[in-house]
């Protein structure tokens, strides 16, 4: 039961904690200087440079496969454009072997980890080396390599997971933690609850990283929830909680790896709110223009993190315009390249159809393979994919 | 009469609805000022304020806790959940909440104002959660109706019917026809009845039954059949829950063939359900078994969405099967 | 999108919201008198005497009804013994239109409401006169004439309930509002979530009433949530919240006065969470010992807060021994003997079995009927309940 | 051999696999020191630590979440919902997640550890939200494997391999049974097939099947017909997901009949689906209609438990009247 150690007062007085709020953690001005009193996290070159590259990489792949999708070569894309530093600069403050299990807008992370183009373009168009042959919309990735648990479409579901995943890592004595990504659309759902309520009780070693970018495809963050953002919740859940400027490498980076001390040392699993803005639209079928002014947009535009972070690292002299020049050239041909040989790749063969269901075929799904076998070839000519793998078989 | 999508006409169910009665409310994820990710709300808040058409947090549980209450209060709540695939949050506060509100409360209350709707099933690219087709799931529910329209005009019929029935009633959408299914639509208030499956066209050698956009593919592969010789009898069965047995078993009476078509995979799908009444209702007339062409028994693919799809060439070779038995 | 207004801070702070604690509203002591610098609410001798007597009514059926369900009598009691403050006093704070959602264990309010003796006993032994129509369990009454909306067992489904009801009443502008009654342990469910966070967006007039009651079932609150209490969440939602000793029927009664003109006339949402215990066993199906202890039993035994209203009575005036003594024996008396007539009158009728599933009873359920009343008279002495309602019939 | 009853063969079961491997977890609501509602959990807080069996928070949602989660991560979660009327807030985390889990992943992660334990069906005066029989609800979902034990041998041997089984399964205990079936158990480790119905009784002239708590009506009521010189074949379905067709057709192709019997609603019970399959499989030796015997289109009642439950009469005359046909 709770012994409420709490004192005791003789007139009803009602709170709902506006006087006590939660600060937020800068330390990189847009200019690339740092903030007075600020420290930098011990970044060195190379590391910031794997991670400038990542930004980079995110940003560019986000540009070239909206416009392939707005020239009908992709059914569907979804940029995380104004978002790169709270994704990646977290990623990169763990240990690789951690977890991450992503909402949708993380590619980022994956980029960081090693994901390469091929295996972003792999999924994108659903081809045979697709590792999720196919089955799911563009931008489902997954990596059991890289510790980057598959995509699902259901919001939310990810973070009750997290923390049993988190507690299976604590059982292992591992060392690892898990950091579960969330939009603050999402942290509505009852999922969320049920996460983070479960993580503090069975103290798991998990981050619960949310993104808070001001909309849920149309719906402002203010006709989501009332309070000044998300991280007044780990109030209620006793939780070690942190609010961030999301578009801040070395905050996001230096919050995320104290979080992750908290996490792996102690079990103290901790929340996160990365305070940024959704520059893009929310997908590829979406217009913002319905929902929201220019003007608004512009005023973020000018707190780009990628450009934050250049400023940073050319202050450092770790990086010049050259450099800059070439990455882009670079990857903009890299991206185009492994575009046109994803795209030319078979689909996944007509047996992932049944395959996955269970970890064996059974018995009267395989009947109704057999049967659409005989049905395509019947009729080749209708399923001009498949036609091939029913030839002359069974 | 106008030419509308089936867009259109569900806006217009909405908006004569919310002009009738201004207990009528919409709300739902995006509904508000954006008029909901497919337009369905469009304008609605603009012209009836933002106190009657809104925006809600994104939590499917809660749109639909919060509908239950309203509904219980006395006002006809309609909320949108924005894919039927993420309907299962709220699966608790449909199936033992709306749909067991009167019964436990030997009716002194009720949420029979309620109005569920969203858009449901395949054809759109949309893999394993922008494409399943629920109704089974919910069919095994006493207490809910479940209604599924096949085109504009039936649509906006079948909805101001929804909102005006006594019981809490779930109205999917088949997303697929939104934009490609025009028709012309009567101007005005109508009602087309809950609980009545429609005999489209009438045969002798069969009866194919579907709902929703499979009547769309039934059309073709019955086509299809007729050229072959084969007369068959179509029905809408339009309402999936209470399903109208009496129609259906009346036309295969007749036929002694029956041909049941959905999206949502074999196992557990509504077919089963109507197979295992057809067969007990009209055994000594089934002059071949009942055959059912549905999804397959996986989850919802992307890439060989093609092959998973019952579509018009797997309708037609079961008619055929079926006559040719 | 969220304009946050906090402050910016330049080393990673973690809070856990520990150092701002939420305090406890008490008015009266145990032996009748008050706190100083408390004030008793503005409650005249009736309706002290009403609260009273609820209070009193819901002990005396508890105390019978587990008898009974001891001996058999009954399937099935839940009491609410310790809880009766907070119940009742909450209740008598409202108006009696506005609508009450319990959760099971909220009898008191009903009590208070003039729910009579004869219809508690009705739904409990669910015969002919249940409102209900003996399909639901014990304990799970409703009363539509006293705003009491049926109990539901599935945990916390009525609490966004109670927002959208909220909603409604605030649309029809009555100027009523709802009260919410839940458990501690409730309050986990991702429905606790949902409805709070919608209360405080749409800012519905609805009171969230929190029993924390220490224990839900056999899990200890420690085991149900990390942070001090449920009062705290009402931060991350932006609610006007306040935590109350549950055992002290002024403080209840003046924080429910309060927090229903901030929902009625301000359309904001109120969070209360009264701290008190679940003195008995968490229904007639459990047994406590194997949980807890005897000890902390009685150290919440001695804050009975029946008597303690007994001794404010007392020490006003407005209450003597002689009147407790013929309280409760014309309590105990009446109790018995509507026992024995509600055990007598005969179940509901059979054709309650297919009513109000739906407005009308459709066709196919129809022919189930008709085919179990056939059934019924093919063997009648095996449903001797019902053979009688079939007796000739179609 | 050791006499239990159904509750502490599966005690049993989770104490040798807990015993078997240290990466299986008993939770759920009060599953700790308590032991559980109704105890199945007994002592093994007290014997593996608070770390391998525990108490969670009261939110359905969050324990299967949990448990997806911890068996993605590669322990064997053994999750216990309190009651199955109260599993549908975990409804999404069980169709959108664990069933699709290994396929939208294309096999890289899978959920297959996990096992999900809880108390179903009626006869035991819970009215409404303690008696209802769910699995219908979950057999649309490939991905999942259900399973219903019908005593405490079955239940030890049929858990003991739902917790080893690489598959995600639901596994349904009958409560009513949980005290009053008491039987005969192996001691130690052994496992009992999944996916295979079993013959308990071999007969010609009519099959009756069932699952669970049925098992025990059947017998009664086929005790009752053998006297009137029906000859019956009794099987259990044990296995809901995915269903042994081909011992349930073999049968029927030999006797010509089938009754079918379970507490669950008519209307999109798994009755349907197995009536539907087995006309389509076995059409030409059916010698009468597929007969079904189930609880009534209404939520679970109280008083009137009786009236509404499938008991053996009731399956008695379903027998007769498929023989006599
Ligand atoms: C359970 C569920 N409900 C609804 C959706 C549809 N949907 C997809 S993204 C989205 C908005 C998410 O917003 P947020 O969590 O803030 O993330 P962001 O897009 O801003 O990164 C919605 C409503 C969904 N995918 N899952
Ligand atoms: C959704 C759901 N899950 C589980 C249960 C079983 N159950 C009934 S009461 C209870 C404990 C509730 O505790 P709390 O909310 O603290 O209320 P209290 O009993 O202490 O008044 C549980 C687990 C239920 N009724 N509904
Ligand atoms: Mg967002
Ligand atoms: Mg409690």
């Amino acid at each position: 039961m709770t012994t409420t150690k709490s004192k005791t007062v003789y007139t009803p007085v009602f709170t709902d904690g506006a006087e006590y709020r939660i600060p937020t953690f800068k330390l990189l001005k847009q200019d690339g200087s740092l903030y007075k009193g600020g420290k930098a996290p011990d970044i060195d070159k190379e590391k910031a440079l794997r991670i400038y590259h990542a930004m980079v990489t995110t940003r560019v792949l986000d540009e070239r496969m909206l416009g392939a999708q707005r020239q009908g070569r992709l059914s569907f894309y979804m940029q995380c454009t104004g978002e790169e530093a709270a994704i990646i600069g977290s990623t990169a403050a763990l240990d690789d072997a951690d977890m991450i299990m992503a909402q949708y807008r993380e590619q980022g992370a994956l980029a960081y980890r090693g994901f390469t183009i091929d295996e972003f373009m792999n999924q994108l168009f659903g081809n045979e080396k697709d590792y999720g042959k196919g089955r799911q919309m563009p931008v489902h990735y997954g990596s059991s390599k890289l510790n980057y648990m598959t995509i699902s479409s259901p919001l939310a579901t990810q973070i009750p997971q997290a923390t049993g995943y988190a507690y299976g890592q604590k059982m292992a004595g591992d060392g690892h933690c898990t950091i579960v990504y969330f939009g603050e659309g999402a942290a509505s759902e009852g999922d969320f609850h049920a996460g983070l309520n479960m993580a503090a009780v069975h103290r798991v070693p998990a981050i619960f990283f949310c993104r808070n970018n001001g909309y849920a495809i149309s719906t402002p963050a203010d006709e989501q929830f009332a309070a000044d953002g998300i991280a007044p919740r780990g109030f209620g859940y006793k939780m070690d909680t942190i609010r961030v400027d999301g578009n801040d490498i070395l905050a996001v980076y230096q919050a995320t790896e104290a979080a992750r001390k908290l996490a792996v040392e102690e079990n103290r699993p901790v929340l996160i709110e990365a305070m940024s803005y959704r520059l893009a639209a929310h997908s590829s079928s979406d217009d913002p223009s319905g929902y929201r002014s220019k003007d608004e947009e512009a005023v973020w535009r000018e707190k780009d993190p990628i450009l934050r972070m250049q400023n940073w690292l050319t202050k450092k002299k770790w990086w010049s315009e050259g450099e800059e020049k070439e990455l882009q050239e670079r990857l903009r041909r890299e991206v185009l390249e492994t575009m046109k040989r994803a795209q030319k790749l078979p689909p996944p063969p007509l047996e992932t159809l049944v395959t996955d269901v269970y970890d064996e075929v059974p018995p009267l799904l395989s009947a109704q393979f057999e049967k659409l076998k005989a049905h395509i070839r019947k009729y080749p000519d209708e399923y001009p994919k498949s036609a091939i793998h029913v030839q002359g078989g069974a | 009469m106008a030419k509308m999508n089936m867009l259109q006409a569900i806006n217009d169910a909405l908006d004569l609805a919310m002009a009738a009665n201004d207990k009528v409310l919409c709300f739902g994820e995006d509904v508000g000022v954006f008029g909901g990710v497919f337009r369905a709300t469009s304008n609605l808040q603009q012209k009836y304020g933002k106190d009657r058409c809104f925006n809600t947090p994104l939590v499917e549980q809660g749109i639909i806790g919060f509908a239950n209450g309203l509904a219980a209060q006395g006002s006809f709540p309609v909320a949108e959940i924005q894919f039927a695939d993420y309907i299962f949050p709220a699966f608790d506060q449909i199936v033992n909440e709306s749909a067991k509100f009167r019964y436990r409360s030997g009716n002194l209350f009720n949420v029979g104002n309620l109005t569920i709707r969203t858009p449901y099933g395949g054809g759109i690219a949309g893999g394993l959660y922008h494409s399943q087709s629920p109704e089974a799931y919910f069919a095994h529910t006493p207490g809910l109706k479940i209604v599924v329209p096949r085109n504009p005009h039936q649509a906006k019929g079948l909805l101001l019917a929804s909102i005006n029935d006594p019981n809490p009633t779930l109205f999917f959408e088949p997303k697929r026809l939104y934009r490609a299914s025009v028709g012309e639509v009567p101007e005005g208030e109508y009602q087309l009845p809950l609980g009545e499956a429609e005999v489209l066209k009438e045969g002798t050698d069969v009866t194919v039954l579907g709902w929703g956009a499979q009547m769309e593919v039934i059309d073709k592969a019955v086509e299809m059949a007729e050229k072959e010789g084969f007369s068959c009898e179509v029905i809408d069965l339009r309402t999936i829950l209470p399903w109208d047995v009496e129609t259906v078993a009346e036309s295969v009476l007749k036929t002694g063939r029956l041909v049941i078509t959905h999206e949502a995979p074999l196992t557990g799908g509504f077919a089963g359900e109507i197979a295992a009444t057809i067969q007990e209702r009209c055994f000594l007339y089934l002059e071949s078994p009942i055959a059912r062409v549905t999804g397959m028994d996986t989850p919802f693919p992307l890439v060989l969405e093609k092959e998973h799809f019952p579509n018009h060439l797997k309708v037609y070779e079961a008619i055929r099967e079926s006559v040719e038995f």
